[in-house]
């Protein structure tokens, strides 16, 4: 692809130079440089809690910086309020979802900047402007009057990167817009910022997926530790290793650990013929100890109601979840959570963690019985046992009294997993457990369900990254059409095949 | 107690008015007391503070604390233990409830301090060194018997007889229906209509509003207070319906002008100078004096205020008396 | 390849989560469901509403006959109601704006005695009564600047800082009344307000025209959608570049105009302003505001619902008073009845929904 | 060409979202900072109050002398303070649950009265008093537990279930009552609940313990644990196994509970029992609770917070009384000292914290 980096008036877009932020008992970004250039897709790159999102917060007037220069068309600005960035044409889809579930798609798109006259908001208008600039993402049926908050997360998504196109911006960053696509939708954003890196807008892209940077960046900047260790990197020809080592300062190996055989055990849990009326029907699969299932499908093809209605979040209309040989009350979580089901959602911070509170707190809360002398908590047993397992699972910044909220998403994953480590269960639902979570993480990840494995536990995995699911699983079934259309080991399986099965079951 | 409206001279009710020439207003020992009466959320109540701090500031040796008016009897408790604590010379008490308050002041008249009681009776007489009570029976008798007078002099065959109470839940309000109920039923009558307002004005005019949508027409209407008086009157002039006698209660100022003008029929008298006689006993009390129009020596243990009736006939002698609310 | 993201969910994800003031369910259903349309509002919850009146109604039309069915006795609710609901309307919007505002009450007070202090010392100066109601608005708005300035800038919770000009309010319109009901003479006041247009109460028209003032403003301005911005995620409404500080003054000095309005109208009601006026507005507009389906927790709000809300409080009472219930008998059925009330709107809601 | 970002703010980074129930300043900063310890508690609010309640001691001292700085007098402010502030510290457990109740006041009512009528119309045959108190606690509970079932099975929001309750629990005090106050002639109980042990007070030993076992029952309990994460994010509580519903449903029996412990304390300070007790607790207790650094949104509560709420309101009374303010300007001082002491509290928070 043909850049025009060289054109004559090819000022810097932006230059931060220095940037510090601190916060309570965390320096964030200790002095970090970044450059873009007009036009340009660049990529920002860093392990969980590199300080990427504060980085960019910086840059839309959310956070102000406590030291450093930032330059706009070279020119010194300031940017004390997201207006003041929005007005230099700075548009941002924040990491996480800013919308307000409330309103409608429309309303949502144009919040702050309401096409209006003398104060009467134009809803036509912005209907068609929405549908218009929905349309353009490839996304004609989301409709501008629904409420964004009956929306999945993958389209919210979308309306998020409505919202920044409808700005007349000149940079547009993107905080991680592909963790909750799947690998169709991420294709039609490529094409989006293509057009648009083509009408001389640049964009800031930060994602975990280096294939997705090799696809679609120019230049590459590396975060570590609140440093920038590495600038204007070619996105295209510096090596996967290289990357990881700047920003891990190691060299891991990006590959899934080996599976070791399933033994020919009797299935611990039996899923039968289990459905809920307009999400999922018939549904029926068995896991043996020490075996990984996968869910592959397309987002919103009703992965996440499964799992949810194996673990009782959802009352199941029909069919049966057995545990053991033992039937499991439909419609209870703790009745699942009894027989041995633990479940990481996919929402991390809605459904997860409870912000507020400490990451003891957070990790003790499936397992307080345990805790529990005569009603009182046992204190020291709980924050013993939570730090061990932040030690073992390498969460950062260390501290169990920390606030769960003041975490990068790795580190809030791990903490999420911590919970049903320590709680120990036999069957564990994973719904997106590498979500925004970096390279290193994610290997690590990766090695905790294999240890999980090998001590027996049976693992449910859902996951959008079709590679995942089949390099995790030891069998895979694919959801489409609202029930199991396949079922097969992993290794007889590519993506093509997936995606092949996936799209006939669409076509059906 | 006479709660006949026609023989009552309204200047022998009144010690406030006390015209006897004696030495008792003189100066004499330097006395403190303390004053604790519910909030005056209500005109009659705001009358009844204005009087006993004007009543006070007539005394040069007489230093008054006033606690914060309340409506939680806990919190006046309280304030009586602060007052103790703070041992003054006698303790003034409008109770929010008169059994609420016994056991702290009869502590206050253990701990040496006299305590007079006004308005709300305790429910021991040892708790008070003096009791002066307005009658909230004997003022609804006296509507009630006035009511009757009315039915007999129009020779109205089936009466329609309305009440509008004040706050439902006191002791008080129950007092006067119950007393209004019991002299209406002396010539056979009895109330059509009732409704509770919350002796605001606001209560009056809404209750009022209410009252006349559920009784088409009314012949004789009781409301017991003529702050919330104020509101029934406007919710009367809204709905132009002056077809009834308008009796009040309390006796304010406001009440008897329109009785005056004929805009109401008469008011039941309810004084607001209570706690104002109370600051004056005390003092008597405190400084070991008589009431000098009494051949005793000492100030008696009860006084009960009369409820005249006061209609167009009678209502200049009153209405020197009246409170503005 | 594209795909589907919008397939309505009729149940919300937060199924469990019950004890906490979330929304019930049925919440998450999209708007203008077409059917029922205006009445209906979010998710049919107005429906309900509408369905508890009719109810209430037809008790009223049961034991009342006539003197409930009268336009006499229909325009006397509305009348009563009036008052209390202009003060909804306004904390309608503090509301959806994930405030609370417990000073109403106290706040028409001390419009109502500062209004009438300045005409009762200075009108004989031939000021006309405009006048009046000119200070009675100043003051409602002066009043709520205060609270939007401790609550916006000051960072003081709102039930706080409102609770802090509850005490203030009422202490001082107990001073500058010192403790009277001033009475209002200007036979011109009492007269324009107390009056009718065509049959329609003053009051009435003018709660009509708060009312849809208000519903115009939320629904159909970026003030509206803004407000619902802020309390529905006010972060993201900061990203947006929204100033919501600002934004959260402008929703108290709003509830504050609306006192100021409801102390004129009280002042006509009831010829008078009084230190004692507006007692416990502010339990009656929060329930009001709350029964018609706004979530205190800010983010949705729906006018419509509010007015049912205070129609249906109003209606009980009149039912109430046409049936000669004791005191103590109605508050105990009032609390029946609400729960009653919200039960069925809860079913109505789920039903109209699927 | 460089510029100078440096020009630092105090501020959050949610500095703009005001006007919501979100935590003030200094709330992102660690606990147990070590050196303020106990006190400071979460993120050194409580210094704040603590300084709060200094100055007003020392304005009590300064304008009242001994009188004010007396033992008696001491014990006079922590016997007022009691009764409320059993009743703050149950609510302070509804509120950390993201709940609310508004019918405290009228459960407190209706525990004195049914205990009362017991009393008087039964204990003649020879019950001991504890039957009265058992009573109190009995219908306290049954009160918490209508409340909690509406709320978390029946999906009331809060607010409405117990303004529901508010009105229906008074009506029904006020059938049972007569509306008369019920006289207590039991010397037993009297003696009992009025005297004092080692010269501190009964009710006040009342109010350490019950403050005492809810501390431990908030911070040092799996119920406690349970209750902060149901009001911290309820949806991750109910998918980390924890009985949302039931849990909440405590809450609320809890509550009912320390209400009827309120009532017995009530009943023997004033040797009544009445539909009159308890006005406007509501609104004491949740200002207590708030005022102490709980948050209304739930997830953060502090116990010491709460009593030290309940102290500075009581003692505000307190000095008020011995200067002889008038209750006019009392209310308006009390306005302006409610803001000064959260903003205090805010700064000191802030400071404390850095
Ligand atoms: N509001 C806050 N208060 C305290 N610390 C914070 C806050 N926000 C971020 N941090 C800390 O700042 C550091 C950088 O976080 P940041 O969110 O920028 O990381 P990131 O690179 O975006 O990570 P991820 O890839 O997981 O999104 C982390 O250590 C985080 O804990
Ligand atoms: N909060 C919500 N409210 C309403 N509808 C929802 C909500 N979340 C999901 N849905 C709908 O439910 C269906 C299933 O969505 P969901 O995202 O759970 O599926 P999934 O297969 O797990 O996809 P993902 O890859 O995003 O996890 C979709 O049609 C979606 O629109
Ligand atoms: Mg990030
Ligand atoms: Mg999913």
């Amino acid at each position: 692809m043909s850049r025009r980096l060289s054109k004559d008036s090819a000022l810097p877009l932006l230059r931060m130079t220095d940037v510090v932020k601190r916060f309570p008992g965390v320096v964030a970004l200790g002095g970090v440089d970044l450059a873009v250039e007009q036009s340009e897709v660049h990529c920002l790159l860093g392990q969980n809690g590199a300080g990427k999102s504060t980085l960019i917060k910086v840059l839309a007037g959310v956070h102000q910086a406590d030291e450093g220069a930032v330059e706009w068309l070279g020119k010194a600005v300031t940017l004390p309020d997201p207006q003041a960035a929005m007005d230099l044409g700075i548009a941002t889809m924040y990491q996480e979802l800013d919308l307000v579930e409330g309103l409608t798609v429309a309303e949502n798109i144009f919040l702050g900047h309401e096409p209006s006259r003398a104060g009467f908001s134009q809803r036509a208008t912005a209907r068609r402007a929405a549908a218009v600039l929905l349309a353009d993402l490839g996304h004609p049926e989301i409709a501008p009057t629904t409420e964004v908050g009956a929306l999945s997360a993958a389209a919210q998504q979308i309306v998020s990167m409505a919202r920044a196109l409808s700005r007349d911006a000149r940079l547009i960053v993107m905080d991680e817009p592909s963790a909750v696509l799947d690998a169709g939708e991420v294709e039609q954003l490529f094409a989006v910022i293509r057009e648009i890196t083509a009408r001389d807008v640049a964009v800031i892209y930060i994602s975990h997926r280096l294939e997705e940077i090799r696809e679609i960046g120019d230049r590459v900047t590396v975060l570590k530790d609140g440093k920038t260790v590495s600038t204007a990197l070619d996105a295209k020809t510096t090596s996967t290793q290289e990357l990881i080592r700047l920003m891990t300062g190691r060299s891991i190996e990006y590959v899934f650990p080996r599976r070791s055989p399933v033994e020919d055990h009797e299935p611990i849990l039996r899923v039968e013929n289990l459905s809920r009326d307009g999400e999922f029907a018939g549904v029926s699969f068995q896991v043996r100890p020490g075996e990984v299932v996968g869910l592959a499908g397309l987002v919103g093809s009703g992965r996440t109601e499964i799992v949810e209605a194996i673990f009782g979040a959802r009352r199941a209309t029909g069919g049966t979840v057995t545990v053991d040989g033992r039937t499991v009350r439909p419609g209870s979580v703790p009745a699942a959570v009894s027989a041995g089901i633990g479940l990481c959602p996919e929402e991390r911070k809605s459904q997860a963690l409870v912000l507020q509170a400490s990451l003891a707190a957070n990790i003790s809360l499936a397992s307080l019985a345990r805790f529990s002398r005569a009603g009182l908590l046992d204190r020291q047993g709980e924050t013993r046992a939570a730090e061990a397992l932040l030690d073992s699972l390498d969460v950062r910044p260390r501290g169990v009294h920390r606030e769960s909220r003041t975490l990068s998403g790795g580190n809030q994953q791990k903490v999420v997993l911590a919970r049903w480590l320590l709680r120990g269960c036999k069957v564990l639902l994973l719904d997106e457990p590498t979500r925004g979570v970096d390279v290193g993480a994610r290997s690590e990840i990766y090695g905790l369900i294999r240890d999980l494995t090998d001590k027996g536990v049976a693992v449910v995995v859902v996951s959008s990254e079709i590679p995942e699911v089949l390099g995790l699983s030891d069998r895979v079934l694919v959801i489409a059409d609202h029930t199991i259309r396949h079922d097969s080991p992993a290794d007889e399986l590519d993506e093509h095949a997936v995606l092949d099965i996936i799209l006939k079951g669409d076509a059906a | 107690t006479g709660n006949d409206p026609e023989n009552q001279s309204p200047a022998a009710s009144k010690s406030a008015g006390n015209k006897a020439v004696s030495n008792n207003d003189a100066s004499g020992k330097k006395v403190v007391i303390g004053f604790s009466g519910p909030a005056a959320d209500h005109g009659w109540l705001g009358a009844i503070n204005s009087a006993a701090k004007s009543a006070a500031k007539k005394y040069p040796d007489v230093e008054l604390k006033v606690a914060e008016g309340t409506n939680d009897a806990s919190l006046q408790i309280s304030q009586i233990e602060t007052f103790i604590n703070d041992k003054v010379d006698a303790i003034v008490l409008l109770p929010t409830d008169g059994a609420a308050l016994t056991e702290v002041a009869t502590k206050a008249m253990n701990a040496g301090i006299p305590v007079i009681n006004v308005d709300r009776e305790f429910s021991s007489p040892f708790a008070a060194r003096t009791t002066i009570l307005g009658d909230n029976y004997g003022m609804g008798v006296s509507a009630g018997t006035y009511a009757c007078q009315l039915v007999k002099q129009k020779k109205l065959s089936n009466p329609v007889i309305a009440e509008i109470a004040g706050i439902d839940s006191l002791p008080l309000t129950q007092d006067r229906s119950k007393g209004f109920k019991e002299a209406l039923k002396k010539c056979g009558q009895s109330v059509d209509n009732r409704v509770a307002a919350d002796f605001t004005v606001e209560s009056g005019e809404k209750q009022g509003s209410n009252l006349l949508q559920a009784a088409p027409k009314i012949d004789i209407l009781w409301n017991h207070d003529d702050d919330q008086g104020v509101g029934v009157m406007a919710a009367l002039d809204q709905a132009n319906r002056h077809e009834m006698a308008f009796i009040g209660g309390a006796g304010s100022a406001n009440a008897m002008r329109l009785i005056k003008e004929g805009k109401m029929e008469a008011t039941v008298l309810y004084p607001s100078t209570q706690a104002a006689d109370g600051i004056k006993l005390a003092r008597l009390v405190a400084q070991g004096k008589g009431i000098s129009d009494l051949v005793q020596v000492e100030v008696p243990r009860r006084i009960v205020l009369n409820a005249p009736v006061v209609t167009k006939q009678n209502v200049d002698q009153y209405l020197p008396l009246a409170f503005e609310s | 390849m594209s795909f589907d993201l919008t397939k309505t969910k009729t149940e919300t994800p937060t199924a469990g989560d019950a004890g906490t003031a979330i929304a019930p369910d049925g919440q998450a259903a999209h708007r203008g469901g077409g059917l029922v349309g205006f009445l209906s509002g979010p998710a049919g919850r107005n429906l309900g509403l509408v369905v508890a009146l009719l109810l209430l109604v037809i008790v009223g039309i049961l034991t009342g006959g006539e003197r409930f069915a009268s336009m006499d006795n229909a325009l006397t609710i509305l009348r009563l109601g009036s008052v209390i609901g202009v003060v909804s309307v306004g904390m309608t919007f503090v509301i959806a704006g994930e405030g609370i505002d417990l000073s109403v009450g106290a706040i028409v007070a001390l419009c109502s005695v500062w209004a009438t202090t300045i005409a009762t010392q200075t009108m004989a100066a031939d000021y006309h009564w405009s006048v009046m109601v000119f200070v009675a608005l100043a003051v409602g708005a002066g009043c709520g600047l205060v609270n939007g300035v401790l609550i916006a800038y000051g960072r003081i919770a709102p039930f706080i800082a409102t609770l802090a000009m509850l005490a203030a309010a009422r202490g001082l319109a107990e001073i500058i009344a010192k403790r009277r009901t001033q009475i209002i003479r200007e036979r011109g006041f009492i007269d324009f307000f107390g009056g009718s247009v065509a049959g329609v109460p003053v009051l009435v028209i003018m709660f009509a025209a708060v009312a849809a003032a208000g519903w115009v403003l939320l629904n159909r301005t970026t003030f509206g959608r803004r407000t619902l911005a802020i309390g529905g995620n006010p972060e993201a409404a900061r990203l947006a570049g929204i100033r919501v500080q600002r934004h959260t003054m402008y929703l108290y000095i709003l509830l504050g105009l609306a006192c100021g309005i409801a102390a004129v109208m009280l002042m006509a009601r009831t010829t008078t302003g009084t230190s004692t006026h507006g007692t416990l507005y502010e339990l009656d507009a929060i329930a009001a505001v709350v029964i018609g389906g706004t979530l205190l927790s800010g983010g949705r709000a729906t006018l419509v619902g509010t007015v049912l809300g205070v129609l249906i409080f109003t209606t009980l009472t009149n039912v109430f008073t046409l049936n000669n219930l004791d005191t103590s008998t109605q508050a105990v059925a009032k609390g029946a009845i609400i729960v009653a009330a919200v039960l069925l709107q809860q079913r109505v809601a789920r039903t109209g929904s699927t």
